[in-house]
C-alpha cells in the first residue's frame, strides 16, 4: 500500500525520522565551491605533471568528491542510516567483486 | 501403502550412497579413479579422502535425520516444549564443519601450487579448434632423452614418452576448448588469445583416451583425443618416422593418381610435408583461406594414427582396436608403431569421410549458410568426389605412414 | 505534453476509464493485487516447468543409448541450453516470486506490496520475456551456447542463428522484471511490517526471501552488463569478445559467474525459507536456532559473492586465484551446514506429523545434503579439474536444485494450497507425488555422479559405445537408470497435476487452519480477503499466530502448553475490530502496456530497428499513462471513503 | 542491519487506521526504493568501468585514449555537470520550502546544464568518430563508447525527468508529495553526477 504522505497527519511516528535537518542553500553553495576547487585541482594534473603521485592524488580527490556529493548533496549524512546501508552494500560489493575480477587479469600487477 | 516412511528413507539413502561407492564400471577408459600418471594420482590421492569425508558426513546426517523421524513421530505425545534452540550446541555445530574444512583446505592449496609447476624440457604446443586438436612438437625440445630434430605437426593422438614429464602449452584458434586426458591429469581450457600450461606424465606405455570438455559448438561431442605413451626407444622410432622425408607414390599406381587428386582437392587445406606438384614445387596448404579457424589436420602421417577427425572415427577395425587398447604395456609400443596395417584398416570409415564428412560429423560447411564467416567453413566440406577418385585418394593416404 | 491536461484523476490520459472489473479476465489482466499476481506467477512458472521438463526428458531419451539419434547435434545443444534457461529463469525464480508475492505481505502483516503496479509490471515482463525467449524455437532455432553462453562461442561468427539474440534480449527483459520486484519486495519487508514485527520476529521464509531480493538486486546488474556487451557485439558489431582484436574471453566468464553464483543461492534460499516454515509447523515446535538460521542465510548471501571463480578452476586463472577461490568456496559450506543441523534439531524432540509437505521438507534435507557435499568435493580445486564439465557436476547441481529447490517448492505447494485456494490437496496422491519424485531424483541424478567420475563429459549429444567400459555396471547401465529415473520424476509431477485437478473438482473446503500453523498468513480467511487482514495485527513475538492459539496453562502435571483458542476464534476476534476505509490500490492498464513495449523493442533489435521505435512508443505511452494515473481510483475502494484526505493520491511511483 | 529495528517502537499498537500502513521504519517507500536502485546501479556502472579498465589499452595500432581525449573540453563539461548538482540541490531545498517558483527555476537550470553536458558528449563522440574511432573500431573504443554512452543515456533520462517535473509542477498536477518527487529526481541526478566524477578520473585523467 501507499504510505508516503501520511506524516502530516500522523506525524508522531514519521517526524524526526522523515524530516532530517537539511542545511540552508548557502551551505550547499559552499560545498559546491569546494567541489569546484577540487575539480580544478584534478584538471590541473593534465598540465602539471606529478609523475608517480598523479594517480594516487587523483584517486584521493575523486574519493573526496564522491563522498561529498553523496553525503551532503544526497543527504546521506542527515538522512536515515538505512539509506546509507543500502547504498554502501551495493557500492562495497561492486568495488570488491570488480577489483577481485580485475586482479585475476593481473590488472594491478602492472 | 505408506506404512513406514522412515525405513524407506533410510533404505533409499543407503542405496544412493551404495551406488556411489560400488557402482564403478570396470575398465572405463576415462575413469578418474584409475590414474595412470603422477599428476592424476596426486589428484586422486586428494580427491578420495575428500569423498570419504563427504560420505561420512552424509551418513551422519542421514542417520540423525532417520533416527529423529523414527523416534519423534507423532504417537500422541504432548505438544513439545517450545524451545528456541541451544546456542552452545549451535556454535559447536558451526565449528565442527569449519575444522573439517580447514583440514581439507591445506592439502588442496598445496596441491594447486604443486600441479602448477612449469619446469620442463619437453614442451608440446597443443591447439584446439572446431573440432580437433593439433599437436606441434617444437624443434629442439627434448622429451625423455629424445631430441625433436624438426617440428612435428600431428593431430588426434598426442604421442609422448612414458615416464617423462611433458609440458603442454595449450591455446585455441577459435572458441574455448578444454584438454582432458582423465587418467593423466585434470582439464585445462584452451582459450583463444591465452596460453595455458598443463603437465602430463604417464607411468607406462599405453593409450589414454580423452575428450574436449568445454562446450565448443556443434560437434563438441565429437572432439575427442588420446594420449599415446611409448617407452623411450619406441618414442625415438616414432619421432624418426614422423620426420622421415616424403616418398612420392610410384608412378602409374592408383596412389600416384590419388596424389594428383589430393593436390587438386585436398591440399588447399591439408598439408602433407614434402609433397611436390608436377613442376617439383612444394605444395603448401592454405587452410586459412577456406577454414574459419585457419587450420586443417596435417595428413603427412595420417596412417600412423588409429583414429581421425577429432579421434572420433576409427582407422582400425574393431578387433584390432580392442587388441591395441588391451595390449599389455610392454607389447603396446610395437603394436602401435605398426600403424594401420592392411588387415586392420577400417576402410569404410575413411571412405565415408572423404565422400561426405559432414554427414558423419555435424559441421558448418553448407555454402548457403556461410554468410557470417565470409564463406569459410567450420570443418571439412563434402567434396563431391567420385568413388574412383575416393579409391585413389585412399590408396594414396594408405602410404602416409 | 498535451496529454498531461487530463480532466479527472480517475481517468488515465484523459481518455480511458480505469479498469475496475472485479471478475472475469479483466480482473486478472489489470490486477495489482499481490495475491492474484502471485497466482499468475505460479501458473505461468508451472507451465514453464513442464516445458523445461519435457526438454529434460528429450535429453534423457537421447542419452538412453550410445550414439543415439533422437535429437540431432544442433537440436541437442539448443535443448540443454533452453532446458537450463527455462528451468532457472522461467520456473524456479518465478515460482519463488509467486510464493514471495503471495505470502510476503501476508507474513509481515501488510495489505499489499509497497508498489502494487510495479508488481504487476514485473509479472508481465516475466511472462512476455519468457514467451519472447521461447518464440525463438519457431523463428530459426533457439540459443545453442549452453546456459552460461561462454564467449566467443556465443558470438555471431560461431552461432549465426538468432537464437542467442533471443536469449540475450529475453533474459534482459526477465532481468528487469526481477530487479523491479526485488526493490519492491525489499521495501515491503523493511517498511511495511505490521506494528511490533521486529526484524527478528519475521518468519524465516520472509527472511530468506529478503536475502534473495538483495542478491537479485546486486547480481542482476552484473549479468545486465554482460548481456549488453554480448548484444552490442552481436547486433552492433562491438568488439568485446572479438579475440582477433585482443579481447579476453575470460571477461565474460567473470561477469557471468559473478552473477551466476549468487544466482544459485537465489535458486535455493526461497526453498530453505519454505521448509523452515514447514518443519516447525509439523514438528509442533519452533525452528531450532532461529537466529542462527537467519544469520546463516544472510552469511550465505554475503559469502556467495566471493566464490564465483570456482566455476573457472580449469579456465587458467593462475594458482593464486584458484587457491583463494577454493578456500572461499569451502567457507560457504559452514553456514549451509548450520541450516542442515538446525532443521534436523527442529525435528529432534518434536511431535512429527508426516504430511506430504513435511515429507517434501525432510526430502529436501536429505537430498540437498547429498548435493551440497558433492559441491564441497568440487571446491577442492585440483579435484575439480577432473570433475568440471562432467556429469559429476550435473549430478551435483541437480541434487541441490531438484532435490533442494524444487522439492522445497513442492513442500510449499502442499503446505500453502489450502491458504491460497481454500482446499486441501489430496494427501494420498501427495504421497505418490513425493515418493515418485524422491526415488526419481535419486535414480536420475545419483548415477550422474558415477558417470562423471568415470569420464562422461556433459553437453555431449552422444556418448560412444567404445568408452562405456566393461561389466554390468558400465556407463550404459547408469545412463539408462538415469533415463528411467527422469521418467519417475515426470510421473511424480504428473501426480501433482492430477492432484490439482482432483482438488479443484472436489467441493469440500479446507479447515481454516489445517496444519495448526504458526505464522501470520494463517491469521486470514482462506483464501484471504482482498485486503488480507480485517485489522492489521499487532505482533508480539515470532510465531505470532501460534502464540495466540496456545498458552501455558497450569495443569496437575505442571505447566503445559495448551490450545486455548481455535483459529476461528482468533480470526473472529480480529474481525470484530475490523478497520474501516481500507484503500486498496486499484487496477491499472499501464503495467501490461508498458511491459508489452519491451518484447516489441526486442523483436525490433533482431529484425528491424523500426519495430523498436514502435516498441519504444508503446513503452513511452505506458510510462506517461502510469505517471499520470493516481494509484487509487475512487470507485474501487474496498470501503468507500468518507473524507477527501484519505483518498488522496499517495504515491507517484507505485 | 539491527539498527533498522530502532524506529519500530514509535508505531503505536492501537493505531489501526490508515496510519498502520505507515512504514514501520518511518521512512518513505519511494526514497528507500530509489536508494536500493542506486545501490544496484553501482554494480552496473562498476561492470562497465571494469570492462573499460581492462580494455583501455587494447586498440592495436589504432588511436588510444592518450591521443584521443580532449581534456580541456571534458573538464569543462565535467564542471558543468558538477554545477548542475548544486542547482539540483537548490531545487530540492526550494521544493522543501514549498517555493514552486524557485523549484521550477532551479529544475530548469539543472536540466539545461544536463543538456549542455549531453551536447558536449555528442560533440565529443562525433569528433572521435571523425578521427576514425568508431564504436566497432577496437576494444578500447567499444568499451569507451559503451561506458560513456550508458552514462549519457542516464543523463538524458534525467534531463527528461527534470523537464517533465517542471511541466507537471507548473500545471500543479503533482500526484503525492511534491518535495519528495523533486528529491527523488535529485537523488538520481546526483548519482549520475557521482558516476561521472569516477569516470572523469578513471577514464580521462589517470593515464592508461
Ligand atoms: C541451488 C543451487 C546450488 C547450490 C545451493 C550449490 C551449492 C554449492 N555448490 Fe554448486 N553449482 C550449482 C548450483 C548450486 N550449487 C550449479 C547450477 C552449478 C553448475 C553450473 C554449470 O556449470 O552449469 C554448480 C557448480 C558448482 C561448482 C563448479 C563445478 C564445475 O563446474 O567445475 C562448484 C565448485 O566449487 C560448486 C560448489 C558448491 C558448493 C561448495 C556449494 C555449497 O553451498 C554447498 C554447501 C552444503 C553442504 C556442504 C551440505 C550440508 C552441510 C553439512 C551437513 C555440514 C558439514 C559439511 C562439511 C564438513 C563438508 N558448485
Ligand atoms: C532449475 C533448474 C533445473 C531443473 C529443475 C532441472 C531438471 C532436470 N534436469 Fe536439468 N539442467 C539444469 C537445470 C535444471 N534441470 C542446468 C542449469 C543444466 C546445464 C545446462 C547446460 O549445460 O548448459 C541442466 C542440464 C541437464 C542435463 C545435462 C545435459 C548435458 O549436459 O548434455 C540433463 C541430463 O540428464 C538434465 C536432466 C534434468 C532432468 C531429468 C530434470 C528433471 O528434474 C525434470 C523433471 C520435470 C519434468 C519431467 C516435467 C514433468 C513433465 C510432465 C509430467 C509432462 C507431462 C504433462 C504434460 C505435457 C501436460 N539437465
Ligand atoms: C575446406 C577445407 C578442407 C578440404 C578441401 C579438405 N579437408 Fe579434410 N579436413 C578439413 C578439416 C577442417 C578437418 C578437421 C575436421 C574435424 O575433425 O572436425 C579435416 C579432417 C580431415 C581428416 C581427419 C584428419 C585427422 O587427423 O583427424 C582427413 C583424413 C581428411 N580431412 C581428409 C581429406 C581429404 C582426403 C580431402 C580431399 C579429398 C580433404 N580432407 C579435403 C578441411 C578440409
Ligand atoms: Cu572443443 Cu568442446
Ligand atoms: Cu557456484
Amino acid at each position: 500500500m501507499n504510505t508516503v504522505d501520511e506524516h502530516t497527519e500522523h506525524g508522531h511516528h514519521a517526524h524526526g525520522a522523515e524530516e532530517p535537518h537539511i542545511p540552508k542553500d548557502s551551505y550547499f553553495i559552499k560545498v559546491a565551491l569546494w567541489l569546484a576547487l577540487l575539480t580544478a585541482l584534478e584538471t590541473s594534473t593534465y598540465w602539471i605533471h606529478l609523475g608517480g603521485f598523479a594517480t594516487p592524488a587523483l584517486l584521493i580527490m575523486m574519493t573526496i568528491k564522491f563522498f561529498m556529493i553523496i553525503m551532503i548533496f544526497m543527504h546521506l549524512k542527515f538522512d536515515n542510516k538505512l539509506f546509507s546501508l543500502m547504498f554502501y552494500i551495493g557500492l562495497g560489493l561492486a568495488i570488491f567483486v570488480y577489483c577481485v575480477a580485475l586482479s585475476t587479469f593481473q590488472f594491478f600487477a602492472s | 501403502m505408506f506404512v513406514k516412511p522412515s525405513r524407506r528413507r533410510r533404505v533409499a539413502a543407503a542405496a544412493a550412497l551404495g551406488l556411489l561407492l560400488a557402482g564403478c564400471a570396470k575398465n572405463a577408459p576415462q575413469d578418474t579413479f584409475d590414474p595412470a600418471g603422477s599428476n592424476a594420482r596426486s589428484i586422486d590421492d586428494l580427491q578420495r579422502p575428500v569423498f570419504y569425508v563427504a560420505g561420512v558426513v552424509g551418513i551422519i546426517v542421514f542417520a540423525v535425520v532417520g533416527y529423529a523421524i523414527w523416534k519423534f513421530k507423532d504417537r500422541g505425545q504432548d505438544i513439545p516444549e517450545q524451545s528456541h534452540g541451544n546456542p552452545k550446541l549451535e556454535i559447536a555445530l558451526t565449528i565442527l564443519p569449519a575444522i573439517i574444512l580447514a583440514a581439507i583446505c591445506v592439502p588442496t592449496v598445496s596441491q594447486v601450487f604443486s600441479l602448477d609447476k612449469k619446469d620442463n624440457n619437453c614442451v608440446i604446443n597443443v591447439t584446439g579448434q572446431q573440432w580437433w586438436w593439433e599437436y606441434d612438437y617444437a624443434k629442439g625440445s627434448e622429451c625423455g632423452g629424445v631430441v625433436i630434430p624438426e617440428s612435428i605437426v600431428t593431430s588426434a593422438e598426442l604421442v609422448i614418452p612414458a615416464n617423462t614429464d611433458v609440458l603442454l602449452r595449450i591455446t585455441s584458434r577459435d572458441v574455448i576448448h578444454s584438454f582432458w586426458i582423465p587418467r593423466l591429469n585434470g582439464k585445462r581450457d584452451a582459450v583463444p588469445g591465452r596460453l595455458h600450461t598443463l603437465r602430463l606424465q604417464a607411468d607406462q606405455p599405453g593409450l589414454y583416451t580423452g575428450q574436449c570438455t568445454e562446450f565448443c559448438g556443434l560437434s563438441h561431442a565429437r572432439m575427442r583425443q588420446a594420449a599415446i605413451a611409448l617407452n623411450t626407444a619406441d618414442f625415438q622410432t616414432w619421432v624418426t618416422n614422423q620426420t622421415e622425408a616424403y616418398t612420392a607414390p610410384e608412378a602409374g599406381t592408383a596412389a600416384a593418381v590419388g596424389q594428383s587428386t589430393f593436390i587438386a582437392q585436398c591440399s588447399r587445406c591439408h598439408q602433407v610435408n614434402g609433397l611436390q606438384d608436377g613442376d617439383g614445387k612444394p605444395v603448401l596448404a592454405e587452410p586459412d583461406l577456406y577454414v574459419l579457424s585457419g587450420a586443417a589436420p596435417n595428413l603427412t602421417n595420417l596412417l600412423t594414427r588409429t583414429a581421425f577427425a577429432g579421434w572420433t572415427f576409427d582407422l582400425l577395425t574393431d578387433e584390432c582396436r580392442d587388441t591395441l587398447w588391451n595390449a599389455p604395456p610392454d607389447e603396446f609400443g610395437a603394436l602401435y608403431l605398426k600403424g594401420v596395417t592392411a588387415e586392420c584398416f577400417n576402410e569404410a570409415n575413411l571412405r565415408e569421410w572423404i565422400r561426405n564428412a559432414p554427414a558423419m560429423k555435424p559441421m558448418y560447411t553448407d555454402p548457403k549458410n556461410l554468410g557470417s564467416t565470409g564463406g569459410k567453413t567450420r570443418g571439412m566440406p563434402a567434396l563431391g568426389l567420385t568413388e574412383a577418385q575416393i579409391d585413389e585418394i585412399i590408396a594414396y593416404l594408405l602410404e602416409r605412414k | 505534453m498535451a496529454l498531461i491536461a487530463s480532466p479527472t484523476p480517475t481517468q488515465s490520459l484523459g481518455v480511458f476509464r480505469r479498469p475496475v472489473a472485479a471478475t472475469g479476465w479483466r480482473s486478472w489482466v489489470f490486477t495489482v493485487d499481490h495475491k492474484k499476481i502471485g497466482i499468475m506467477y505460479g501458473v505461468v512458472a508451472m507451465f514453464f516447468f513442464l516445458v523445461g521438463g519435457c526438454e529434460a526428458l528429450l535429453i534423457r531419451l537421447q542419452l538412453a543409448a550410445p550414439d543415439n539419434t533422437v535429437l540431432s547435434a544442433g537440436l541437442y545443444n539448443e535443448m540443454f541450453t533452453m532446458h537450463a534457461t527455462t528451468m532457472v529463469f522461467l520456473f524456479v525464480m518465478p515460482m519463488a516470486a509467486a510464493f514471495a508475492n503471495y505470502f510476503l505481505p501476508l507474513q509481515v502483516g501488510a495489505r499489499d506490496v509497497a508498489f502494487p503496479r510495479l508488481n504487476a509490471l514485473s509479472f508481465w515482463l516475466f511472462l512476455f520475456g519468457g514467451v519472447f525467449l521461447n518464440t525463438s524455437w519457431f523463428l530459426g532455432g533457439a540459443a545453442d551456447g549452453g546456459w552460461f553462453m561462454y564467449s566467443p562461442n556465443s558470438s555471431r561468427l560461431f552461432s549465426p542463428s538468432h537464437g542467442i539474440d533471443f536469449w540475450v534480449l529475453g533474459l534482459q527483459i526477465i532481468g528487469i522484471a526481477s530487479l523491479v520486484s526485488s526493490i519492491n519486495l525489499i521495501v515491503t519487508v523493511l517498511n511495511m511490517r505490521a506494528p511490533g514485527m521486529k526484524l527478528m520476529n519475521m518468519p524465516v521464509f520472509t527472511w530468506m526471501v529478503l536475502v534473495v531480493q538483495f542478491l537479485l538486486l546486486f547480481a542482476l546488474p552484473v549479468i545486465t552488463v554482460a548481456l549488453f556487451l554480448l548484444s552490442f557485439q552481436r547486433n552492433f558489431g562491438a568488439a568485446f569478445f572479438d579475440v582477433d582484436k585482443g579481447a579476453d574471453p575470460l571477461l565474460w566468464q567473470h561477469l557471468f559467474w559473478i552473477f551466476g553464483h549468487p544466482e544459485v543461492y537465489i535458486i535455493i534460499l526461497p526453498s530453505f525459507g519454505i521448509i523452515s516454515e514447514v518443519l516447525p509447523t509439523f514438528a509442533r515446535k519452533p525452528l531450532f536456532g532461529y537466529k542462527f538460521v537467519v544469520f546463516s542465510g544472510a552469511a550465505i548471501g554475503f559469502v556467495g559473492w566471493g566464490v564465483w571463480a570456482h566455476h573457472m578452476f580449469a579456465s587458467g586463472l593462475g594458482p593464486v586465484s584458484v587457491a583463494v577461490f577454493s578456500v572461499a568456496t569451502m567457507l560457504i559450506a559452514i553456514p549451509t551446514g548450520v541450516k542442515i543441523c538446525n532443521w534436523t534439531l527442529t525435528l529432534w524432540g518434536g511431535k512429527l506429523w508426516f504430511s506430504t509437505a513435511m515429507m517434501f521438507a525432510i526430502g529436501v534435507i536429505v537430498l540437498f545434503t547429498i548435493g551440497g557435499l558433492s559441491g564441497v568435493t568440487h571446491a577442492v580445486a585440483p579435484a575439480d579439474t577432473q570433475q568440471t564439465d562432467t556429469y559429476h557436476i550435473v549430478g551435483h547441481f541437480h541434487y541441490v536444485i531438484v532435490g533442494g529447490a524444487v522439492m522445497g517448492l513442492f513442500a510449499g505447494f502442499y503446505y500453502w494450497w489450502p491458504k491460497v485456494f481454500g482446499k486441501l490437496l489430496n494427501e494420498r496422491l501427495g504421497k505418490w507425488n513425493f515418493w515418485l519424485m524422491f526415488f526419481g531424483v535419486n535414480l536420475t541424478f545419483a548415477p550422474m555422479h558415477i558417470l562423471g567420475m568415470q569420464g562422461q563429459p556433459r553437453r555431449m549429444v552422444v556418448w560412444p559405445e567404445k568408452l562405456t567400459g566393461e561389466g554390468f555396471f558400465n556407463l550404459q547401465f547408469w545412463n539408462q537408470i538415469a533415463t528411467v529415473g527422469s521418467f519417475l520424476i515426470a510421473s511424480g509431477v504428473f501426480m501433482f497435476l492430477v492432484n490439482v485437478v482432483v482438488t479443484a473438482k472436489k467441493a469440500e473446503k479446507a479447515p481454516l487452519d489445517p496444519w495448526d500453523a504458526r505464522t501470520l498468513e494463517w491469521m486470514t480467511a482462506s483464501p484471504p480477503k482482498e485486503h488480507n487482514f480485517d485489522t492489521i495485527p499487532t505482533v508480539h513475538s515470532l510465531d505470532e499466530f501460534f502464540h495466540r492459539k496456545y498458552e501455558e496453562v497450569d495443569t496437575d502435571k505442571g505447566p503445559r502448553l495448551v490450545k486455548v483458542r481455535s483459529a476461528e476464534e482468533v480470526l473472529a476476534a480480529e474481525e470484530a475490530k475490523a478497520d474501516a476505509h481500507i484503500h486498496l490500490p486499484s487496477p491499472s492498464y499501464w503495467p501490461i502496456v508498458l511491459a508489452f513495449g519491451l518484447p516489441v523493442i526486442a523483436y525490433g533489435v533482431i529484425y528491424n530497428l523500426l519495430l523498436s521505435v514502435v516498441g519504444a512508443a508503446i513503452l513511452l505511452l505506458g510510462i506517461f499513462g502510469w505517471v499520470l494515473e493516481p494509484s487509487v481510483a475512487e470507485d474501487s475502494d474496498y470501503d468507500p471513503p468518507t473524507g477527501e484526505s484519505e483518498t488522496k493520491e499517495l504515491s507517484s511511483v507505485g | 542491519m539491527a539498527d533498522i529495528a530502532v524506529h519500530e517502537s514509535v508505531t503505536s499498537h492501537d493505531d489501526h487506521g490508515p496510519a498502520a500502513h505507515g512504514s514501520i521504519t518511518g521512512i518513505s517507500n519511494n526514497k528507500l526504493a530509489m536508494w536500493l536502485f542506486l545501490g544496484s546501479e553501482c554494480l552496473l556502472f562498476g561492470g562497465l568501468i571494469s570492462t573499460y579498465m581492462l580494455y583501455r589499452g587494447r586498440h592495436g595500432s589504432g588511436v588510444g585514449p592518450a591521443q584521443l581525449f580532449d581534456i580541456p573540453l571534458t573538464s569543462v563539461s565535467s564542471f558543468v555537470l558538477l554545477m548542475s548538482s548544486l542547482t539540483m540541490v537548490l531545487a530540492v531545498n526550494a521544493a522543501k520550502r514549498k517555493d514552486d517558483r524557485n523549484t521550477n527555476l532551479w529544475l530548469a537550470v539543472t536540466g539545461l546544464l544536463g543538456a549542455l553536458f549531453v551536447g558536449a558528449q555528442v560533440y565529443e563522440f562525433t569528433a572521435f568518430y571523425h578521427e576514425g574511432v568508431g564504436f566497432t573500431t577496437s576494444l578500447f573504443s567499444s568499451s569507451f563508447f559503451t561506458l560513456t554512452g550508458f552514462h549519457g543515456v542516464h543523463v538524458s533520462i534525467g534531463v527528461i525527468m527534470l523537464l517533465a517535473m517542471v511541466a507537471i509542477i507548473s500545471r500543479n498536477k503533482v500526484a503525492g508529495d511534491k518535495a519528495e518527487a523533486v528529491e527523488m529526481i535529485g537523488l538520481y541526478w546526483h548519482f549520475v553526477d557521482v558516476v561521472w566524477v569516477v569516470i572523469f578520473t578513471l577514464v580521462y585523467l589517470i593515464p592508461a
